[in-house]
């Protein structure tokens, strides 16, 4: 079977120094959820927005490949990448506090993704709101009368609506309390379940990886270093993996 | 509430008008004419000497200057003056435009209006008027002065027939009425079918009030105009010499002269000293002046009264060349030595002069005070230069207040009494009291004064000549520069009957060829 | 976390039209400057001198760009007039910064009800437009170069008053600022060192820009005829005189007017540039 | 030591501490946990003067105090929650200690630099990273700066404001470890914010649960999971247990490769 | 919004109150007697008890507050004074020509929003040399002087070409020139304002995620950043508005407009204070309105602010 996402010897960072994604190589299955971990500015962001198309100037990729879902990305016109995104590549941000346009009601956020994604509105709003478990009312309220975990699940609900083929959240939990936190990935979970979608989670927490995915990307310094069962990252032979693991497990056992 | 209806009442205000716009150009034999500024008046409490003139097409003046600067007949037949009693004969068979015969009672309804518009110009007693008939009438002058009559060729002293409005709705015995008058736009004026003398040429006379001087020139040679009416000095500059537009000039009849403060408190007091006077006389080159200026059509003057003007002659007054040196001996003789830093210094104080100009408003005279503050410089002396835009700015704030060594003047002795500028300009005995700061003092007011209450003509022109000579030569309270004509510009095919009074430039008898 | 490092200014530099028109913004100054200070160096006839045989020339030996009506040399006045047009905007934004800088910082410091009572009155001003008030000041003193000085920093400062308040308290709503004071900086310090740091690039921005407009406003006065007045060499004035031979005498209008241009131009790129050096915002590419 | 009565605050017409009274013993550790917006920041900007609290007193070594004001300002020191942005780019590290050595006048004035820099070094920072700027070290760098900012003010009590929530897992390890370290040394004083309840484990000695504004559970750690009654206390308590759980899974490995440590 | 409209009007009061008490200093302390202009206009010689009689009819012979109520009373019947130049009420002769400014000033406001947004869009084009060019001849637009491209315009459209003429008289036709004279340096200098607020909206998290949706650059403008600038760009109107207002005077004196800046230029070389003063009384009367209806807009597309300001 061909993988949904195909990610060849990627490399990003600016024309003419050292790049900041390395030489990066992954599959993503169909329905597969997979982890992305790393310590901070190890370059998981730049890959999430790299995937999604969403590189700022002057960076872009240097050299590599990315084909998701038989469609090569891989140097895309704006239009092809428009085309991918929603549809077959869709993201949830860190600080979820922003990421809704606030001037614009909930309902009409939503309502603009189930017209992109070609659905019917008010059906499939209900439906994503419900299972992300929030009041149909919030449709008629502006982002800023949202708690930030209300949020974000607006964004998960969104990524219902839009049933992309494939679903990066880059640090969706960053910033909320422990318990909100476990309501996100429950309801990411929920989401991945009904859409199918394959799950890229992206964090440098392993215990909230743990509860999406098995499978665990270790980023450092621009490069991946493993690509193992979360479990097996205590005996990895990349240090990076290892020092995570540990970390965790420290932080988690009690002393 | 109250402001929208007041926008929206002026808004459509203006749309209305705007048709009367495009209407000059559909009459036929319609001549358009911009003129600098709007005069043309208003309010019945302010309608004064000033605000009079404008309204020259529509009212006209009891008598009109001829040729010689005498006065000639025009409402006025007749008149005669003994023993201080001015007897009058009326023009018969002239009506006011609403109908109103002009006979001895409305007669001297319009000369008592002067008290009314608080102007005491011609000084005339108000109680002496009596009706000798139906068209003769006399009076007496105030201050016994022999020249009412020809003080009666100022625009300025037009007869108003009885109307309530006569903002709106003058009424003259003039060859033109009025059309209609969008106030700071322009003021349009029709031919009075039923005028009484003979008819004018132009059928429909449009006055276009268009402040700057350069946009005046612009819309000329864009053909928007036909014909300018106040021309300065720099449009003449800059005026296209392929033909585009036509010259017209009168004979030379406007003084440039620098008035000089010789009553002036420090720091303003530096004039008094004839000796620098003279050595600013000296240092200005005329020559030069007059071949740059005003199309070379203006004169090194002599005085501020053109010599033809009354056959006053002009050997009674001597002049003063360019000469450089002398005026630098005489600075030098005067205690003012040349410093370091090319200004002369008089016991520590600088050589600076405060030079206004100019009235009736800088345009008149531009570039001249940037040459003349050039010249001085040549001979050590600093100007402070002020240019003022406006006559009673000039007024206020120099003039009266005395703030300011040398006043730059451009203007004319517009009427036909020989006295009439002088002893405005330079007596303490006006009503207004005179203007004090140049005034050489009693012998020119006892000159002047004599001159309004002799029984000839021949001597007052010999106390005018002693005056003027008094003024510009030997007291020296004017520096006389320029002698200029008055101008038109017009475009080609258009023929403009000049004046040496600008008032009286007859635009109705404009003769156009290429209509 | 990468975006952190990405935004340093360093990264960027050469990488923006930012930088390249700053350089020509300050090589354009610089130019103005050499060309104000030329003529202590070389001789250059004295810009009041008058050739009135040669008026209205075109460019020639003798008179490289021409001369104006009364025959003097338009490259001379252009020169003289470096110091007066550019020294006068430079003189008004000192004039602007002398009230408004004071009036910034202590409204931003001080806050409470002496904050409101200062913004109230800067807004009082501010009610106005600009240029109107300027106009009304100058008829009320008359005009002259002063006066249209005076008009113009009294009418522009409360704008920068209340620019300068909002960058100072933005400034010292800074997490290290604050920090710094509870650390025990004195308030003195935290002026000094955390706050007035992060005031002055943006303040440069706002000066330089500010510096442009107010050279606008003062040679469009001094053109009107109610700014810097005749013989004073002054670009605006220059342009004023100019206008009744622009037909005939071309060169006297281009000149003055691409002079007050590029020195706008020179500020306003000055302006542009460092905002864009400033500007630490990656913008998403749709 | 540290005694806080009554206290209420109240902005954009929402109560953010509802009558809030908590006493701290010397060298104690407090934990202050609860939901995002329950007041937990609030208490804690109360306390060092960031916020005035509209009612309420607080009194240290039985003096009542103004926090952020007077002798307070040092007694009371706050490490904030995102070490990058309360450090100030204009100053190296060394400089920015030393500003508060300089502030409150600790130590011989010819002595402070060196001991600046003897205080970071105690901190695990290297040598070459005293004289950079800050913002050119990482997140657990620029913590450890803070802290050793902080601590220079030689404070009796040090209020941490989530001071792991910015940072990666192995930074927030290392700061824990220092924490500790701190404690043992110097026997501060200390009331952490956190929102979760995981790492408060290897800290505080107490917990004090936030919700809605008022305390509603105030137990020793030790018996935090077994005794706590209240319903967000327990949702707190049963994260600890699945992460306990959880862990079981991640450290199956840990015997048979040994020695390998932290960050 | 009735409610936001009452407490803005609240809040106007005490500016407005400023704002006459600066207009009627400028005249009460004018240098200059009026009584002294008002006689000059007459062309009479005073007598003493003339002077004091008008002092006595001009209140001069009060003290500053008195007489700055009784001047605040006839302000607000729109009773300013008489014109010392030409002896009309100054309401009318300023209501003689607002139409005409007020007709420019808004022609030149809506030419330069349509300005803006192209120089503001097309200067974030994705096209780098498109960008480029956009934003440098923004920055040479907003440094060209008004009055010399003025003088440009004339010479070539007018001079050269033929179309239009100097002296208008305030037919739409004649509009065009000085509309376009004004409205391209002010639709550059908000073209600016349009290009920073739109890439500060582009640096936004939430427009990340609107093109993570996949929606079209048009729609991401239209949908997700223009209720986002409105406001702010609304109080960028209202200023430029005001600028417009004093720019008016410029290019009005050049290409002959009979509005206001012909009166205003007049009054200043007169020394026409009651002029000077009901022009800056009108001018800030019309700035001050349109901040408000700027501030209606920026109030009504900002439902943050809506709320707060309905609940509180």
């Amino acid at each position: 079977m061909v993988a949904l996402l195909q990610v060849q010897n990627l490399s990003v960072g600016l024309p003419f120094s050292a790049p900041l994604l390395d030489a990066i190589s992954f599959d993503i299955a169909e329905s597969e959820r997979v982890g992305l971990v790393g310590a901070s500015g190890c370059g998981k962001s730049l890959t999430a927005g790299t995937l999604c198309g969403l590189l700022r100037t002057p960076l872009r990729v240097l050299a590599g490949s990315i084909r998701l879902d038989g469609t090569s990305l891989t140097d895309a016109s704006p239009a092809t990448w428009r085309a991918a995104r929603g549809r077959s590549v869709f993201q949830i941000f860190q600080s979820p506090g922003t990421a809704l346009t606030p001037v614009r009601r909930v309902g009409t956020q939503l309502a603009e993704a189930a017209q992109i994604a070609g659905r019917d509105t008010k059906a499939a709003v209900s439906q994503a709101l419900d299972a992300v478990a929030l009041q149909p009312d919030v449709t008629g309220l502006f982002p800023y009368q949202l708690s930030g975990g209300m949020k974000q699940r607006v964004l998960i609900a969104m990524a219902l609506i839009l049933r992309p083929r494939l679903l990066i959240a880059d640090e969706p939990t960053t910033g909320l309390d422990v318990l909100t936190e476990h309501d996100i990935l429950t309801a990411l979970n929920t989401a991945a379940d009904e859409t199918g979608a394959s799950v890229l989670f992206i964090s440098h927490d392993l215990r909230a990886v743990r509860r999406i995915a098995t499978r665990t990307l270790v980023m450092h310094a621009g490069r991946l270093v493993e690509d193992a069962d979360i479990a097996d990252l205590a005996i990895s032979k990349a240090p990076a993996a290892r020092a995570l693991a540990t970390a965790a497990t420290a932080l988690q056992n009690p002393c | 509430m109250k402001h929208v209806s007041f926008f929206a009442r002026t808004t459509a205000a203006t749309l209305l008008c705007l048709p009367l716009a495009f209407s000059a150009a559909l009459a036929e034999n319609a001549l358009t004419i911009a003129v600098k500024q709007d005069r043309y008046s208003v309010d019945p409490e302010k309608f004064t000497f000033t605000t009079r003139r404008p309204a020259a097409q529509i009212v006209e003046t009891a008598v009109k200057p001829d040729e010689n600067f005498l006065p000639a007949p025009l409402l006025f037949q007749d008149w005669d003056y003994a023993d201080g009693t001015y007897t009058v004969t009326l023009r018969e068979g002239v009506t006011f435009s609403d109908g109103t015969p002009l006979n001895a009672d409305s007669t001297i309804a319009a000369l008592k209006l002067y008290d009314t518009g608080k102007s005491d110009f011609l000084q005339i007693d108000q109680d002496s008027f009596e009706k000798l008939g139906e068209y003769q009438i006399s009076f007496a002058s105030e201050t016994g002065s022999a020249l009412v009559i020809e003080n009666m060729t100022h625009r300025g002293t037009s007869l108003f027939g009885p109307s309530e409005d006569r903002a709106a709705n003058p009424v003259g015995t003039g060859p033109y009425l009025l059309e209609s008058y969008d106030p700071n736009q322009q003021i349009t004026v029709v031919r009075n079918e039923a005028y009484w003398g003979d008819a004018p040429y132009v059928d429909q006379l449009t006055f276009r009030f268009i402040a700057d001087d350069n946009a005046r020139l612009l819309a000329l040679q864009n053909g928007e105009i036909d014909i300018i009416g106040e021309v300065t000095p720099q449009m003449l500059l800059s005026m296209p010499q392929d033909g585009s537009v036509v010259l017209h000039e009168s004979r030379p009849i406007r003084y440039v002269a620098m008035m000089t403060n010789i009553n002036g408190e420090a720091p303003f007091d530096i004039m008094q000293d004839r000796q620098v006077r003279e050595a600013l006389a000296w240092a200005i080159d005329r020559e030069t002046i007059a071949s740059v200026l005003y199309a070379g059509r203006g004169e090194p003057a002599k005085g501020i009264l053109p010599g033809w003007m009354f056959n006053l002659g002009d050997t009674h007054t001597d002049g003063f060349g360019y000469d450089t040196a002398k005026a630098a001996d005489l600075l030098e003789a005067a205690g003012w030595t040349l410093g370091s830093d090319g200004i002369r210094e008089k016991d520590g104080r600088k050589l600076t002069l405060r030079l206004v100009a100019a009235y009736p408003n800088v345009s008149t005279v531009k570039p001249m005070p940037e040459m003349l503050e050039q010249m001085f410089a040549d001979v050590g002396v600093d100007i402070d230069l002020v240019e003022v835009d406006d006559s009673g700015v000039y007024g206020s704030t120099y003039l009266d207040t005395g703030e300011a060594d040398l006043y730059l003047e451009f203007a004319s002795n517009n009427n036909t009494d020989p006295t009439y500028l002088l002893n405005n300009l330079f007596t303490t005995t006006t009503p207004w009291g005179g203007y004090k700061f140049f005034a050489p003092g009693a012998h020119v007011d006892a000159l002047l004064s004599d001159g309004r209450k002799a029984q000839t003509r021949d001597e007052v022109i010999e106390k005018v000549r002693a005056a003027h000579r008094a003024i510009v030569q030997d007291d020296l309270v004017a520096i006389p520069i320029l002698m200029v004509p008055n101008f038109a510009l017009s475009r080609p095919g258009v023929d403009v009957p000049m004046s040496e009074y600008a008032d009286w430039i007859d635009y109705g008898n404009v003769t156009m060829v290429n209509q | 976390m990468i975006e952190r490092h990405l935004s340093l200014p360093a990264l960027r530099f050469g990488l923006r039209g930012g930088r390249f028109g700053l350089m020509m913004g300050v090589a354009l100054l610089l130019g103005f400057v050499v060309l104000g200070l030329s003529p202590l160096f070389v001789d250059i006839a004295p810009p009041a001198q008058m050739d009135l045989l040669a008026r209205l020339a075109g460019p020639s030996d003798t008179h490289p760009l021409g001369t104006d009506h009364l025959g003097r040399d338009v490259l001379s006045r252009l020169i003289h007039a470096v110091p007066v047009s550019l020294g006068a905007a430079f003189a008004t934004m000192l004039a602007i910064l002398a009230i408004a800088l004071p009036w910034g910082v202590i409204a931003a410091v001080a806050g409470g009800r002496v904050d409101m009572v200062m913004m109230r009155l800067a807004d009082i001003i501010m009610a106005f437009p600009t240029l109107v008030l300027a106009l009304a000041i100058i008829g009320f003193m008359g005009a002259s170069l002063q006066a249209s000085i005076i008009g113009i920093a009294a009418a522009w400062w409360p704008s920068n008053a209340r620019m300068v308040r909002a960058l100072v308290l933005s400034a010292s709503q800074r997490d290290f600022v604050r920090a710094a004071y509870l650390s025990g900086a004195s308030r003195l310090r935290v002026i000094v060192r955390h706050i007035l740091p992060q005031v002055l690039p943006p303040l440069a921005v706002i000066i330089s820009l500010e510096t442009a407009s107010v050279l606008l406003a003062l040679s469009a006065l001094s053109f009107l005829g109610i700014g810097a007045q005749p013989p004073t060499p002054e670009w605006g004035a220059m342009l004023n005189q100019a206008r009744p031979f622009f037909s005939q005498a071309p060169h006297m209008l281009l000149v003055p007017g691409l002079a007050v241009t590029a020195a706008v131009l020179a500020l306003n790129l000055i302006g542009e540039g460092l905002r864009d050096l400033l500007d630490t915002r990656e913008p998403y590419e749709w | 030591m540290l005694d806080i009565q009554g206290l209420t605050k109240t902005f954009y017409g929402r109560a953010w501490l509802r009558d809030v009274s908590l006493s701290i013993a010397k060298g104690e550790v407090v934990g202050l946990i609860g939901r995002s917006g329950a007041g937990k920041s609030t208490l804690a900007r109360c306390l060092t003067g960031l916020e005035t609290a509209d009612t309420g007193t607080i009194t240290l070594n039985s003096e009542t105090i103004t926090p952020g004001r007077g002798a307070a300002r040092q007694q009371m020191q706050y490490l904030w929650q995102d070490p990058t942005q309360s450090l100030s780019p204009y100053l190296t590290a060394q400089n920015t200690v030393l500003e508060t050595l300089n502030g409150f006048g600790i130590g011989p004035r010819a002595q402070r630099l060196k001991q600046a820099r003897s205080l970071l070094a105690t901190f695990d920072l290297p040598q070459d990273s005293f004289t950079r700027r800050t913002h050119a070290l990482s997140g657990g760098q620029c913590q450890r700066v803070a802290l050793a900012r902080a601590l220079a003010a030689e404070p009796q009590v040090l209020i941490l404001d989530e001071p792991l929530s910015s940072l990666d897992l192995a930074a927030q390890l290392s700061t824990i470890r220092l924490l500790q370290d701190i404690h043992r040394k110097r026997a501060t004083t200390m009331l952490i914010v956190s929102h979760d309840l995981a790492p408060l484990r290897h800290l505080a000695h107490r917990i004090v649960v936030l919700d809605d504004a008022r305390i509603v559970e105030d137990l020793p750690m030790s018996c935090f999971a077994t005794q706590a009654q209240n319903p967000l206390s327990r949702a707190y308590a049963q994260t600890l247990q699945t992460d306990q759980a959880e862990a079981a899974s991640l450290s199956a490995h840990r015997e048979t490769e040994p020695a390998t440590g932290g960050a | 919004m009735l409610r936001f409209i009452l407490i803005r009007l609240a809040v106007a009061v005490p500016t407005l109150l400023g704002m006459s008490v600066v207009a009627f200093a400028i005249v009460a302390i004018a240098p200059g007697d009026p009584v002294m202009m008002e006689l000059r206009a007459l062309g009479v010689v005073p007598k003493p008890e003339d002077i004091a009689a008008l002092r006595a009819e001009y209140g001069l012979d009060q003290p500053f507050l008195l007489r700055y109520l009784d001047w605040l009373g006839r302000a607000v019947q729109l009773d300013l004074g008489t014109s010392i130049a030409t002896g009309r009420s100054v309401v009318t002769e300023i209501a003689m020509r607002l139409p005409a400014t007020l007709s420019l000033a808004v022609s030149a406001l809506i030419g330069a929003v349509l300005v803006s947004v192209v120089f503001g869009v097309c200067a974030l084009s994705r096209n780098r040399g498109v960008a480029a060019c956009m934003r440098g001849l923004t920055i040479l637009l907003v440094s060209i002087p008004s009055f010399w491209l003025a003088l440009l315009f004339i010479y070539l459209f007018v001079l050269t070409i033929g179309w239009g003429r100097l002296v208008s008289d305030g037919t739409w036709s004649d509009l065009i020139l000085p509309a376009l004279t004004l409205g391209l340096g002010a639709g550059a200098s908000l073209g600016r304002v349009v290009y920073e607020r739109i890439r500060a909206e582009l640096s936004e998290d939430h427009i990340r995620l609107a093109i993570a949706k996949g929606l079209a650059p048009r729609r991401i403008l239209i949908s997700h950043i223009a209720p986002r600038i409105v406001g702010p760009l609304a109080t960028a109107w209202a200023n430029t508005f005001g600028a417009l207002l004093g720019g008016v005077v410029i290019v009005e004196s050049i290409f002959g407009w009979p509005g206001l800046g012909q009166l205003i230029l007049q009054a200043i070389a007169q020394r026409d204070f009651p002029v000077i003063q009901a022009y800056l009384v009108f001018m800030g009367l019309i700035f001050f309105t349109m901040s408000i209806l700027a501030d209606i807009v920026v109030f009504f597309t900002d439902p943050q602010l809506r709320r707060t300001l309905s609940d509180d």
